[in-house]
């Protein structure tokens, strides 16, 4: 398998305070890569960068071999990129439904359509239901986002990730707030979509993490300090000092 | 170039400015630290004019009068917090428009029924009446003078009160964010309450002292409000100090442009044309002025730091 | 909703033609904003007029249904066409402001009624725009400047600073002192207008101040007269610059100034049609009860407002209240055959008066009240520049 | 919800026949008013699409107003005075034409930079370009600076005369109608979703990769090309036009009918300009003080009413 994302000597500062720094990572098409590491270890600026919300110093970011180091956000959505975020971010004033139709492709390329009624299109139908099949949305399909619980807001945001049609999902913290049982539901629900989509995933929650990723990086002060399988990461000593060691 | 009549404007230009200033500051303070868009700002310094004129009559001085009408004013603003503000905090910004809309509509009509709609002249004690030669072809008017000293004073006395007090600390807070205050175990309530008639007494004292110049009228505080929210657009939402420099930099451009631009304009059009156009281009020259440093820095000048 | 509107517009239609008078008049004048000042005293002298007929033309009714222009143009329009179709009046008259005039004109014309400027008169009514159905109960605005002009230059006034606010008004006003001025305009401005006019004048004052001129002539009406005055004292022009003004200091702003003790505008001198002084009886009846009733001096808006009523009055007896008769209306209207508060005068084929303009002084009266009172007749009978412009004869 | 709907209907059969009804009774006043109110309800229409749902507050819509009524009032001053051959007409399409064109360039120009500011200094900086027309129209002499321009002759339509109240008023309605279907159609495509999203999270709609920023654009210009329509009407309307019209409280008066009736509905402006019109003339032809009632009513529909009229029916 080749590699989908390729990041090269990147490098990030806000005012003296490093939040980047010389950081490699590939991740390989269809894996589930986690990115773990103490609070402040740069995490989200890492995603951010990727996403092209905010743009390195300096350093390289290839998606799919090209060169997208200062694509803006919108454009790097349009090639293939979706993220969620740590803080939820749904249109609450919108329906379930609505929600979907704005994050699939179908819906960005017609933006311009002007006066053609956007809800009696057949092929939405069908990804709509899909996508909230996927997450176990399917009862909410009409209501309005504001009515969700948190949980079903989470789930909604991957339903939307979906529906993008993304090769790669930047998921943050996915589980942020979520009670015990939400947590399950969502752990079941990554492992459902592992394999279909390529998943970058932060998250602070040790266990999910060890029960779903294929590959874990650590991040600590802006550095990678070790890469491998969950295994390999449980038993690296210096993991362990560095950010493990209360476990 | 006539230097000495530039020398003038200049000063003009200045007392334009702190004018604006007190009047801005007020409201950025409100519109920072409260999120609140009070457009009713330029009502209360319509108020400070009038209260002050009636009792520079009921005294039969300014200097006392000014004295007064300062707690008045600042209790009218306490009151116009708890009544109409406090209720809105919560809502969004139109709906702060709209009510407060509402309230200069309501504070202007009043002011016709209890002053009438003539308005009212101001007199002034002797030694403020005359002129102060600055050097031999340089005169101003005493009170302009002392306008443009008491509004640099006050503008001093805010930059240090936000700069270096308690208070200043919690304001400064409270712009960038709001929560941190909470959490700082600071009773919010009366914090906003105190910023709201510490702003509602910066736009009274600016009342007060144009009132002898243009008389207390009705309507005065819709002109001025206006500009006071370009003020504080182009010096950055919540900055003082961005409300002071943007306050300057209208008050010398308005004035200037008032004074300068026709024969500018006299050098490449007609006369007729020069004069005609000269006064739009001069009332439209705050709002250019915007509009550009908007284009390049769409949160004004000095953005507050955000948390 | 809509019903309870219905109902209440529909109530006002009932309440409206109940009391419905014989002869509906209409009054446009400003009652809101700070130049409602003028406004009110506009219409204390309609009320008076009303009073001195007893509600009478003959044996007709005259009713008069007042409308506020807000000092804007479009909004007296509005209220023009209300007064004419809502309240279905028969002579619009009033008009403070010559750009209220010039966007109502139309509407009042195309109905077919006559039109009375009780104070305005821009120069485009008088000349191209003229129309035999509108008559001026004041003056063409260029004539007071044009009388000041006379003094001017008797008073051998070599070079003029001039401003005004910029509006059809002030633009009439700087022509007319350009009419008959001999010597030279050093500068000019003219300065914003309308509901947020621009009352500080400082960087004004102070161009005037070093442009070497020998008299400032300034129109500032209303309540901007006030911080006018004020302001040019306050710079200490007095002696350095005389102050020349027309429909600046008046009845309205004289008891303010005084108020404020502003001694320095005592003795300064202004041009008009009238002055509260000239010896006829029904000026004098006017002055005294105006005074007795209202506590202070009519100013020349009152005056004219109190003309225009008697006017309407003795056109009304002419053609025995028969409204539609506009014939007989317009030449008993142009015959000027009442009891004129200026005294005798008649009309010019734009039917703008032909009248004397006095030179008038600030004084103390009697009782201590400042006022004014004739010292000169400048001009005699004149006549407004533009009437050979009116294809009227 | 039947309710509602035949009292929504009742609603605009009653603002069709009443007015005609007065007129043909003599109190041809109503008749105008009903005009004014159609015009203005359409200027309110086009502001809530970006205010209601795109979440745009302008302040300074009432300059594509003014826009549209000098883009009436100079062609037929030139038509009538001469000067200015190739913009001298009476002919209503041309009049229809630079106006839409004109409003929307306007919009278009200003929008590539008002849009690049968010919140409040949005509302100030769409105020501030409204003043600069205000300003502009001020200075141009031939058209009658600060006094304004009488607009001595309508625009020219075939099978139409303008001239006609009842005929002016019966365009005016069904432009209003027309307009009130566009929007509806416009806020239920896929464009409207896409502008209500924008409002709802305008950095989400950016991460699933909008141009946020075009969208807005092209509400803002559609938007302005609407008002700029009522423009022409309203110069036909009143024969008038002036600088005051432009003026920064008129752009607050439409904002506030939107408000008032209840943003992002699409009746809501309607209910706003009438109540607006209604008010103002019931009001005023009671009292000249009638600002004071008017402002406390605003402060009441504010603290008590959330989401204006409109919300008051759907409860």
């Amino acid at each position: 398998m080749a590699d989908i994302l390729e990041i090269k000597n990147l490098n990030k500062q806000f005012g003296g305070v490093i939040a980047t720094k010389d950081l490699n990572l590939s991740i390989l098409e269809g894996e589930l890569h986690a990115i773990i590491g103490p609070n402040g270890a740069g995490k989200t600026t890492l995603i951010s960068q990727i996403f092209g919300q905010i743009f390195p110093d300096s350093g390289q970011i290839f998606f799919q071999d090209t060169n997208v180091t200062k694509v803006s956000e919108y454009k790097k959505s349009r090639l293939g990129i979706n993220r969620t975020f740590q803080i939820t971010s749904v249109m609450k004033s919108l329906t379930v439904s609505e929600n979907i139709q704005l994050a699939t492709d179908t819906t960005r390329e017609n933006s311009f359509n002007f006066f053609k009624a956007s809800n009696n299109q057949y092929t939405f139908f069908k990804k709509i239901d899909f996508c909230l099949r996927q997450v176990g949305l399917i009862e909410a399909i009409n209501q309005p986002v504001a009515s969700l619980s948190h949980g079903d807001c989470r789930k909604l945001e991957i339903a939307m990730a979906l529906a993008s049609d993304a090769q790669l999902l930047l998921l943050d913290e996915p589980m942020a707030g979520l009670g015990p049982t939400e947590t399950k539901e969502m752990i079941a629900l990554l492992k459902r979509l592992k394999g279909q989509q390529t998943i970058l995933l932060i998250e602070h929650d040790m266990d999910a993490v060890f029960a779903l990723a294929d590959q874990i990086s650590v991040l600590v002060s802006g550095e990678i300090i070790a890469t491998g399988k969950p295994n390999t990461i449980r038993r690296d000593s210096e993991v362990q000092s560095a950010y493990l060691g209360g476990i | 170039m006539d230097y000495t009549l530039l020398l003038i404007q200049v000063l003009n230009g200045l007392q334009l400015g702190v004018l604006l200033f007190l009047v801005a500051s007020g409201l950025t303070l409100i519109f920072g630290i409260l999120d609140f868009v009070n457009l009713a700002h330029g009502s209360i310094y319509m108020l400070g004019a009038f209260i002050c004129a009636s009792l520079t009559y009921a005294l039969d001085s300014y200097l006392f009068a000014v004295i007064l009408s300062l707690p008045v004013i600042a209790i009218i603003g306490y009151a116009f917090e708890i009544f109409l503000a406090r209720p809105l905090y919560a809502r969004d910004h139109l709906d702060h428009v709209l009510g407060t809309f509402g309230a200069i509509l309501v504070i202007d009509t009043i002011a016709h029924l209890i002053w009438g709609p003539a308005g009212i002249a101001i007199p002034l004690p002797n030694y403020l009446d005359g002129q102060i030669t600055i050097s031999e072809n340089i005169e101003i008017p005493t009170f302009r003078l002392l306008i443009i000293v008491v509004g640099l004073t006050a503008a001093f006395g805010l930059l240090w009160l936000v700069n270096f007090t308690k208070l200043g600390m919690l304001i400064r807070a409270g712009a960038s964010n709001r929560t941190m205050v909470a959490a700082l175990g600071i009773d919010i309530r009366t914090l906003f309450a105190i910023v709201f008639a510490i702003g509602a007494t910066l736009a009274g004292i600016a009342g007060m002292l144009i009132a002898p110049i243009t008389e207390a009228s009705l309507g005065m505080g819709n002109n001025i409000i206006i500009t006071a929210f370009v003020v504080i657009i182009v010096g950055g939402i919540g900055s003082v100090k961005g409300a002071f420099v943007a306050a300057l930099l209208i008050g010398l451009i308005d004035t200037l442009g008032r004074s300068f631009l026709d024969d500018l304009f006299k050098l490449f059009m007609s006369t007729g044309a020069a004069e005609n156009s000269a006064p739009a281009i001069s009332s439209m020259s705050i709002y250019l002025m915007m509009a550009l440093i908007l284009s390049f820095k769409p949160k004004g000048l000095f953005p507050p730091r955000l948390g | 909703m809509k019903k309870v509107l219905a109902a209440i517009i529909f109530c006002n239609f009932l309440i409206s033609s109940v009391f419905a008078a014989d002869i509906k008049v209409g009054f446009v004048t400003t009652l809101t904003t700070p130049a409602a000042v003028i406004g009110e005293d506009m219409k204390n002298a309609v009320n008076l007029a009303l009073e001195h007929l007893n509600g009478k033309a003959g044996p007709h009714n005259i009713e008069v249904v007042f409308g506020d222009d807000g000092f804007a143009p479009d909004t007296g329009k509005q209220v023009t066409d209300r007064l004419l179709k809502q309240d279905k009046v028969d002579i619009i008259s009033g008009y403070i402001w010559s750009h209220v005039l010039l966007a109502s004109r139309k509407s009042v014309l195309d109905a077919g009624k006559i039109l009375i400027s009780s104070n305005a008169g821009p120069s485009q009514i008088a000349s191209k725009l003229c129309h035999e159905n509108f008559f001026s109960a004041s003056w063409q605005n260029d004539q007071t400047p044009m009388a000041m002009g006379e003094v001017f230059n008797k008073d051998g006034i070599k070079s003029l600073y001039i401003m005004a606010p910029n509006y059809a008004a002030g633009k009439d006003m700087v022509a007319g002192i350009e009419r008959t001025f001999k010597g030279q305009v050093v500068g000019k401005d003219l300065t914003k207008w309308g509901a947020d006019a621009q009352l500080d004048f400082s960087a004004e004052l102070a161009k005037a101040k070093v442009s070497g001129a020998n008299g400032l002539f300034v129109f500032y009406p209303g309540a901007a007269s006030g911080a006018f005055t004020k302001q040019y004292h306050q710079a200490g022009l007095k002696d350095l610059l005389p102050l020349y003004s027309v429909f600046t200091i008046d009845g309205i702003s004289l008891p303010k100034l005084q108020a404020a003790n502003f001694s320095g505008i005592v003795g300064s001198k202004v041009t008009q049609q009238w002055d509260p002084s000239l010896d006829n009886q029904a000026n004098k009846r006017f002055v005294k009860d105006f005074k007795e009733r209202f506590g202070k001096y009519p100013s020349f808006y009152a005056a004219q407002s109190y003309d225009t009523i008697n006017m309407i009055a003795s056109a009304v007896i002419a053609v025995d209240g028969d409204m539609s008769d506009l014939v007989g209306l317009r030449s008993a209207l142009k015959s000027a055959d009442y009891n004129s508060v200026r005294g005798k005068y008649s009309y010019g084929n734009n039917n703008f008066p032909i009248q004397n303009f006095y030179l008038r002084e600030v004084v103390e009266d009697s009782d201590g009240n400042w006022t004014t009172e004739v010292i000169d007749t400048v001009l005699t009978n004149h006549q407004d520049p533009y009437a050979a412009e009116c294809k009227l004869k | 919800m039947q309710f509602i709907r035949s009292f929504k209907f009742l609603i605009l059969v009653s603002l069709l026949v009443l007015p005609i009804i007065f007129n043909q009774i003599g109190m041809s006043f109503y008749l105008d008013l009903a005009t004014r109110l159609c015009i203005l309800a359409i200027a309110a229409v086009g502001l809530n699409l970006i205010l209601g749902y795109g979440g745009m507050i302008s302040f300074g819509h009432a300059a594509y107003l003014g826009l549209g009524a000098y883009a009436v009032g100079i062609p037929a001053h030139h038509w009538l005075y001469g000067g200015l051959d190739f913009l001298a007409t009476n002919n209503g399409f041309i009049h229809i034409t630079i106006a839409i064109v004109i409003s929307g360039l306007f919009a278009f120009l200003t929008g590539l930079i008002c849009l690049k500011t968010k919140g409040v200094y949005f509302i100030m900086i769409t105020m501030a370009f409204s003043q600069m027309a205000y300003y502009l129209f001020v200075s141009i002499e031939e058209y009658g600076s600060d006094d304004g321009l009488v607009i001595n002759t309508r625009s020219q339509i075939p099978l139409i005369n303008l001239d006609d109240p009842i005929q002016m008023f019966l365009v005016s309605f069904s432009s209003l109608i027309f307009f009130m279907w566009l929007v509806q159609l416009i806020t239920k495509s896929n464009f409207g979703l896409i502008l209500s999203g924008i409002k709802d999270n305008e950095a989400r709609m950016v991460s699933l990769g909008y141009n946020v920023y075009l969208h807005k654009l092209i509400a803002f210009v559609f938007s302005g090309i609407i008002c700029g329509f009522a423009g022409v009407l309203l110069g036909n309307f009143t024969t008038f036009i002036s600088p005051e019209m432009i003026d920064w409280s008129r752009s607050g008066e439409l904002m506030f009918m939107v408000i008032l009736g209840g943003v992002a509905t699409v009746m809501g402006p309607l209910f706003g300009a009438i109540v607006f019109v209604i008010l103002e003339e019931v009001l005023s032809s009671i009292t000249i003080y009638w600002h004071l009632p008017f402002g406390l009513l605003l402060i009441a529909v504010v603290l008590f009413f959330r989401g204006g009229l409109s919300s008051l029916l759907s409860k």
